[in-house]
């Protein structure tokens, strides 16, 4: 008798499940992002009319993003695990140097340049996986500590002279080069996300290791693949950094951190869109709206500095928007 | 007093401290070849070197390092006046001789910190460049090309060479207008790369499509990476042709560069700045110098100016593939009293290392 | 050795440091049969099970399954084997969908040159859904959608769908409500019929011996004994258990006795938003007030609620001397006390010492004059609340986590008593305990009521409920539905009619 | 039977107490004998020079204190060079007017700082490091803002306090103020509280919320005090002005044995023995003279080496 009464309540809570939940998550995840970039778009362009946001313009902004973009996509299987990589700006750096000095000093050409910086990256990225999981010490404080050896290596390698990828060899810094290198590269991500094991025990890690490893995944191996990815894919942002500037020169001193963030915080979109399904599409779209604020306050005239403000300002602001503050949720 | 403070190192040797902003990156890696092939060439100098990126609390924690680590003299690169106040400070208080490149106190801007130099008995003098003469000479370059649309590109907000570089280039701009009020030349605000070749190409990318009409562009320095990214950027738009660069840095394949017109004009050399610090401090440990307490020496660096593909090919040879002087030039130098040094600084151009090679 | 024996448990030992979990067991699970194991807290169960499905590794001995030895290395070997465990805690990771939950582990059904094929898990998972009636639940939708019970019968699928040999169901029914509870059973019967076999722990021995045809006694890591369910009453279970003769009153025996007049806590028109509406009643000095209900009924979030602990509650929650309730500060400087049901969240802070979890609501009262502690007087403190309700520790200093559950529940108990609450809320206080330390807290409840103390107990047990307190309030969807006052002639029955 | 199971327990707990005793000593014994080590092969100078060592630990070991309060309850802060950084920038502007409004302003901007951080972290529900990675970013812009123009600088007379003993005075102040309250208040239970399970320590009564955002706010004032010490030192702020703090201050509190997770398990001395070490070590490989390279090259081992000896990882299950 009470299994019929409570089932038919169960049937009511359905229904009002169903009706309450009537657009489907992704669905609302690209309104919100496509709307952000209209927004920001259509401000700057009634205030800037003149030297903003042409079909071209925008085209040129999206191409600036997609290199962050790229790096951020590869960068979100680590953090979804909860890990950090403070290497990211040195990574970045020797793959770059070394890919360049293959293409040109070994003139190894196109193919010097590509799986060089890629086959850099991911060694730095198993270098940090390895180190962390072996030594089991925080991500963050591993990366930074192997940081400063790779710049170090970097150095060793550039000596003091900045590496310049010739003019010729430039395909990546321009269209259609840097948007198919792009493509490509979001492909495989996505393809690893949804497509492989790899994407369903990267989630499962991130939301509980513990039961992962008990479910007989391999987090340790899982953890280290993560950080092969992201390097490799901070391999490929290398290869479209040094095409895009032309060059790379080999800094000490932790400068390369600087790098870090700019990827970081497109990754921030890719975790916040994470539950409306869209997390990829979500770090390009993002990294785009920062790039149309960012190109927006240049034509606005406004000074450079205020341009990280309004960056960070801006990034602080969407991610609040979309996270919905649970009443008693622990965030740490 | 002879021999200076501090305490000799172990092995009788002479004691040095660099404080760089990067003794790694392009210019600061040729400054530490000048001085390494010094000190080689001496013989009883050792030479450390400290990296502070120009983060000012690191600056000040350079020369307590190194004041800490046994060197007798320090030559310093700091990024701004009041840091060396307790740069001096320490020097005194460990009977360290201490000397500047590439920066010097602004005794308008900063009178007591200039005062406190003087008044040192370490604290010997700064060797630099005129950088607003530089600004003006590189504006001028361009406005004689006809350009009047011009886009800035600097390194970083506050940095003092880069403020001395930016004075000349408004001056320029401000006499030309004032001369010419019916050809007026505008001046961008400057867009900051940091010091990356992708941060020149974004702020040239910005620049550009933020004003279609540019004409030139100044990536003004930080290290030569800005100035490749610049253009590259330029390149990538397509824009050759209708806009001229100047700047500070120098890149390798210069003398192409001013051939096919991508490049306008560049001024360099700069590096041998720190050389001279390096005799100064050098001197003074030696006892030479003595006239230290109530003196500040101020020794004006040249800067060597590039516009043509001919003026590269001298400087190339005699700037990039060897070094200005050579091993018997410097410890001839070293045996300069402070008067002499100086000259000898302000002489130093591509036709003054010709003829002394040729010799 | 006859052929209906499935699982041979060989001479098997687990030590944990120096604590011997598992010491030298060994007996056999028959085909077709639910196979019970039961023991105090802390007797070595959950190790044994966890050995078995690759979750802790072995010290010595083996498992035979079928004539073979196993030896799995983790739960997706244990499950190639045909082994699988459904875990009393969470066993479904938030981030992942139904289906990738059900197959965590045997992606490579699905998986064609590397490439796995979404759709057809989902169809596969979809498919399952739809046999086993969560028809509610769908595949391709992320499980954190679900509640816990919902996340439970994911996990029902994923430990059974392959027709496992055997299957471990370690003390799930605890965190299950009825209706979940006659899901579980309903599975445990069907792998019975197809011949598999079930190790079935659980601290309820009534439902034991309903379900189970063989029982399994552990007691301190060693192995007691196999006895048939037939016959067997819960007395000899409980002796078997513990080890000697379970003398003494279990529940509280006084009848008639009569409630003060003294309303302490007056709750009035009190409303969670989802949860709980429009709910008044006062709470009498020295009476122990019992709030049951099926589990969603919201009766746990009264407790929540009249410890200022609710979120968006409006209506008032006000005391004796006029102070209103909003907060938990304000609660405990008041003198009330909760004990939640999620006891290793909500109650104790797991990875901190039992004397600042004792100490943590009493610091303002052992601070001196100018605040500062003094670590002797906490520490006196700490020990001799702990002392008091016999917490089987090693010292103070040892970690919660350490601890078994019992023990932690007492801890929490402990805390309160030591601050000297004068109204006490238990949520829940005796899940997952085992019977010696179930009577220790209903005589620690009938001192605290006889000394002038107030108790709010909310249990789905309603055996308890009846055993122990003044009144029991009945919820159901959020509402009162009724109320019965203490006597002899209450049963489960009447009870139960309220609640549906 | 009970009474040998609980003997054995005992004595194991005695062995697992060793245990941590000679994890919680461990960093002090490496912290002599790296300094011994460095002292040596630098031939005495580090003892010689103690003070010129010891000055670039005051305004790390100030504001490692606050992060420390921040960690303890599981949380981070990576914005503390920006506060530094904003907060000497106050210093400089008020120090025309008046010292004591220059210190007092200094903490004011920190506070607000640490206060916008804790709104979001606290009351928006975004994790902590993605907040302050933000706000990071944003300072920092603000500072390079405002010294487009010039550096700023302090008042001449800000150099007059430069001296060892104020220095020092103001952080054994600070710091004994900071153990205390740590130690022998109920701030110090409350923190690890949080940090050892939030929710429960909201169950035991401790307004959780509240602690974060005034942990933040406080954090960032202490750190704004920082600024003040920071500035007597050098005297103007430019647009790096107190970049990387967050990472030596990371670095030095994971040194000092600190587990980054927070809760239970931290222990005031953290804060000294780690930025002591961080400095001793940074400072001794410095004066070792080795080129810029391959200082950093084997700056990166030892540290790995260091953390990997000393980082408390027997209270973390799960390390990220
Ligand atoms: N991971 C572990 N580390 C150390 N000791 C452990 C661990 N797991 C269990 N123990 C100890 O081993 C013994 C057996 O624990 P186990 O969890 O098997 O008991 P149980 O019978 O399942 O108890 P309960 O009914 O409370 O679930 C206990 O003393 C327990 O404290
Ligand atoms: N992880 C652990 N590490 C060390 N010792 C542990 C651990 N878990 C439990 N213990 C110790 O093992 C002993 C036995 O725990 P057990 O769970 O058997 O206690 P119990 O008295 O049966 O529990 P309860 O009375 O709550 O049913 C306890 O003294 C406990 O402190
Ligand atoms: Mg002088
Ligand atoms: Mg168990």
């Amino acid at each position: 008798m009470d299994a019929t009464m409570t089932s038919s309540a169960k049937a009511k809570f359905a229904k009002t499940d169903k009706n309450k939940k009537k657009m489907s998550g992704t669905v609302r995840g690209y309104l919100i992002l496509v709307g952000l970039v209209i927004i920001s778009w259509l401000i700057f362009k009634l205030i800037t009319p003149g030297n903003f946001g042409t079909p071209a313009n925008m085209l040129q902004y999206f191409q600036a993003s997609l290199i962050a973009a790229t790096g951020a996509i590869g960068f979100y299987f680590v953090m979804v695990m909860g890990m950090f990589d403070f290497s990211i700006g040195a990574n970045i750096m020797l793959s770059a140097i070394v890919g360049c000095v293959l293409a040109t000093k070994y003139g190894l050409g196109y193919p010097g340049l590509v799986i060089g910086c890629i086959v850099t990256g991911a060694i730095v990225g198993l270098l940090n996986g390895t180190f962390y999981v072996k030594l089991r010490i925080p991500s963050m404080i591993v990366t930074t500590g192997l940081a400063l050896i790779y710049e170090s290596i970097a150095n060793y390698m550039a000596g003091g002279i900045e590496q310049t990828l010739p003019a010729d060899m430039r395909m990546f810094g321009t269209m259609p080069g840097d948007i198919i290198l792009a493509v490509v590269a979001f492909l495989i991500a996505y393809l690893i996300l949804n497509y492989t094991k790899i994407g369903t025990y990267t989630y499962a890690i991130g939301s509980d290791e513990f039961v992962a490893k008990n479910m007989g995944i391999k987090v340790n191996k899982y953890k280290v693949l993560a950080f092969i990815i992201s390097g490799a894919f901070f391999g490929i942002m290398a290869i479209l950094t040094i095409s895009y500037g032309s060059s790379m020169v080999a800094v000490t001193g932790m400068s390369s951190m600087s790098r870090n963030f700019v990827p970081t915080m497109g990754c921030f979109f890719g975790v916040a869109f994470k539950k409306y399904g869209m997390p990829l599409p979500a770090i390009i779209i993002g990294e785009f709206v920062i790039n149309i604020i960012f190109f927006g306050f240049i034509a606005l005239g406004a000074p450079t500095a205020i341009q990280d403000v309004i960056t960070g300002l801006a990034l602080l602001i969407i991610i609040t928007l979309t996270t919905k503050a649970h009443k008693g949720e622990i965030v740490k | 007093g002879s021999a200076g403070g501090g305490t000799a190192a172990s092995d009788g040797k002479i004691k040095i401290g660099v404080s760089i902003w990067s003794s790694t990156d392009v210019l600061g890696s040729q400054c530490k070849t000048i001085i390494d092939e010094a000190a080689a060439a001496l013989g009883d100098v050792e030479v450390q070197y400290v990296d502070q990126g120009h983060v000012s609390e690191k600056v000040t924690a350079s020369v307590e390092q190194l004041c800490a680590a046994g060197c007798q003299g320090v030559i310093i690169c700091n990024s701004s006046d009041t840091e060396m106040t307790s740069a001096i400070k320490t020097c005194n208080d460990n009977k360290v001789y201490l000397s500047q490149f590439f920066r010097i106190i602004s005794e308008d801007d900063n009178p007591d910190i200039y005062q406190a130099a003087v008044d040192s008995p370490y604290y010997i003098g700064a060797v630099h460049e005129n950088e607003p003469e530089n600004g003006e000479k590189l504006m001028n370059i361009l406005l004689e090309k006809g350009d009047r649309d011009i886009g800035l590109i600097g390194w970083e907000q506050g940095d003092a060479t880069w403020l001395g570089r930016w004075e000349g280039y408004q001056k320029a701009v401000d006499d030309w207008n004032k001369e010419h009020p019916d050809d007026k030349a505008t001046l961008s605000e400057p867009q900051y790369a940091g010091t990356s070749s992708e941060g020149g190409s974004r702020a040239a990318e910005a620049l550009m499509s933020a004003d279609p009409n540019l004409d030139a562009l100044i990536p003004a320095g930080g290290g030569g990476d800005p100035l490749q990214g610049a253009i590259a950027a330029v390149e990538r738009a397509g824009k050759t042709d209708s806009i001229d660069i100047v700047s500070t840095d120098f890149l390798p394949d210069l003398g192409e560069r001013l051939e096919n017109g991508s490049m306008a004009g560049e001024s360099g050399g700069h590096y041998c700045d720190p050389l001279f610090s390096f005799m100064m401090v050098y001197n003074a440990i030696k006892g030479n110098y003595t006239d230290i307490e109530g003196n500040f020496v101020d020794m004006n660096f040249p800067y060597l100016y590039v516009s043509s593909a001919e003026d590269y090919k001298d400087y190339e040879k005699y700037f990039v593939d060897q070094l200005p002087y050579t091993d018997d030039e410097l410890v001839e130098m070293s045996k300069l009293s402070i008067d002499d040094l100086a000259t000898k600084a302000s002489e130093l151009s591509i036709e003054d290392a010709a003829a002394r090679a040729g010799q | 050795m006859s052929n209906d024996v499935r699982l041979e448990v060989k001479h098997l030992c687990k030590s944990f440091g120096i604590t011997k979990a598992v010491n030298d067991v060994s007996f056999e699970v028959k085909k077709g049969t639910i196979h019970a194991l039961i023991g105090e807290n802390g007797s070595g169960k959950s190790t044994l099970t966890n050995m078995l499905t690759g979750i802790y590794s072995i010290d010595s001995g083996e498992f035979v399954l079928d004539g073979k030895p196993i030896h799995p290395k983790n739960q997706v070997e244990a499950n190639d084997e045909g082994v699988s465990i459904i875990v009393q805690e969470l066993g479904t990771l938030s981030g992942l969908t139904v289906a990738e939950n059900i197959f965590l582990g045997h992606e490579d059904m699905f998986v064609k040159a590397g490439i796995k094929n979404t759709a057809a898990m989902n169809r596969k998972a979809t498919e399952l859904l739809k046999q086993y009636g969560f028809t509610n639940i769908r595949a391709n939708k992320m499980v954190d959608e679900y509640n816990f019970e919902d996340r439970k019968l994911v996990e029902i699928i994923k430990a059974t769908y392959f027709h496992p040999k055997v299957v471990v169901i370690d003390e799930t029914t605890t965190a299950l409500s009825q209706e979940g509870r006659e899901e579980l059973y309903k599975h445990m019967y069907r792998i019975r019929e197809e011949g598999g076999s079930v190790i079935f722990i659980s601290h309820d021995l009534q439902e034991v011996l309903e379900m189970s045809d063989y029982i399994t006694i552990l007691r301190d890591g060693q192995y007691i004994d196999t006895i048939s369910a037939r016959g067997v009453v819960e007395n000899q279970l409980k002796t078997l258990m513990v080890g000697r003769e379970v003398t003494g009153a279990y529940y509280r025996n006084d009848y008639g006795e009569k409630i003060s007049d003294e309303v302490v806590m007056s709750v009035k028109d009190v409303t969670v938003p989802g949860t709980i509406a429009n709910i008044n009643f006062d709470l009498h000095k020295g009476e122990i007030l019992g709030f049951g209900g099926l589990s969603e009924s919201g009766m746990h979030e009264i407790g929540k609620a009249v410890f200022g602990a609710s979120y968006d509650r409006t209506g008032s929650v006000v005391l004796e001397d006029g102070t209103e309730i909003k907060d938990i500060p304000t609660a405990i400087k008041h003198s009330i006390a909760y004990t939640s049901k999620d006891r290793d969240n909500e109650s104790v802070v797991m990875n901190m010492s039992i004397r600042d979890n004792i100490c943590l609501p009493s610091l303002n009262s052992l601070g001196n004059r100018l605040h500062l502690q003094n670590d002797k007087k906490n520490k006196q403190f700490a020990n001799k609340f702990a002392k008091d309700i016999s917490v089987k520790m090693v010292n103070t200093d040892q970690f919660v986590s350490e601890l078994s559950g019992g023990n932690k529940q007492k801890v929490v108990l402990a805390r309160w008593i030591g601050k000297d609450s004068d109204i006490v809320v238990l949520d829940s206080p005796t899940r997952g305990i085992d019977i010696k330390v179930k009577q220790d807290i209903y005589q620690l409840m009938d001192q605290m009521r006889k000394s002038g103390k107030s108790i709010i107990m909310i249990s789905e047990e309603l055996m308890e409920l009846i055993g122990m307190c003044d009144r029991i309030i009945i919820m159901k969807d959020g509402k009162i539905s009724g109320q019965i006052n203490r006597s002899e002639d209450v049963n489960e029955h009447s009870l139960i009619e309220m609640m549906v | 039977m009970e009474k040998v199971k609980a003997m054995a327990l005992e004595s194991g707990m005695k062995k697992e107490n060793m245990m941590s005793m000679i994890r919680a000593i461990l960093p002090v014994v490496g912290l002599v004998l790296v300094f011994l080590l460095f002292n040596t092969l630098t031939g005495g100078r580090m003892t010689m020079n103690m003070s010129l060592v010891l000055s670039q630990v005051y305004v790390i070991m100030i504001a490692s204190m606050g992060v420390f309060f921040i960690m303890t309850m599981g949380g981070l802060d990576f914005s503390q060079g920006s506060i530094l950084g904003i907060s000497s920038i106050v210093v400089c502007y008020l120090s025309q007017y008046d010292i004591l409004i220059a210190i007092l302003g200094g903490i004011a901007a920190g506070a607000l700082i640490g206060m916008i951080n804790a709104y979001f972290y606290v009351y928006r529900k975004i994790k902590s490091f993605i907040v302050t990675i933000c706000t990071m970013f944003l300072f920092r812009g603000f500072i390079k803002y405002l010294t487009t123009n010039a550096p700023v600088s302090g008042s001449a007379k800000l150099i007059f306090y430069d001296t060892t003993a104020l220095k020092l005075t103001c952080t054994l102040i600070i710091l004994v103020v900071g153990f205390v309250a740590f130690r022998y208040t109920r701030f110090g239970t409350d923190l690890r509280a949080i940090g050892a399970g939030e929710k429960a320590a909201m169950f035991a009564g401790i307004r959780t919320d509240r602690m974060k955002f005034w942990v933040y706010t406080l954090s960032g004032a202490i750190t704004g005090f920082a600024a003040f010490i920071n500035v007597i030192k050098v005297g103007s702020v430019t647009s790096s002005g107190g970049n990387q703090l967050e990472t030596q201050i990371l670095i030095a509190l994971v040194l000092g044995g600190m587990p980054i997770s927070g809760g239970a398990k931290v222990r005031f001395e953290n804060i000294i023995v780690g930025s002591l070490l961080y400095i001793v070590l940074n400072s001794g490989l410095t004066m070792m003279g080795f080129s810029t390279q391959m200082l950093q090259l084997i700056e990166g081992i030892v540290f790995l080496v260091f953390v990997a000896i000393f980082a408390d990882r027997e209270s973390l299950s799960v390390i990220k």
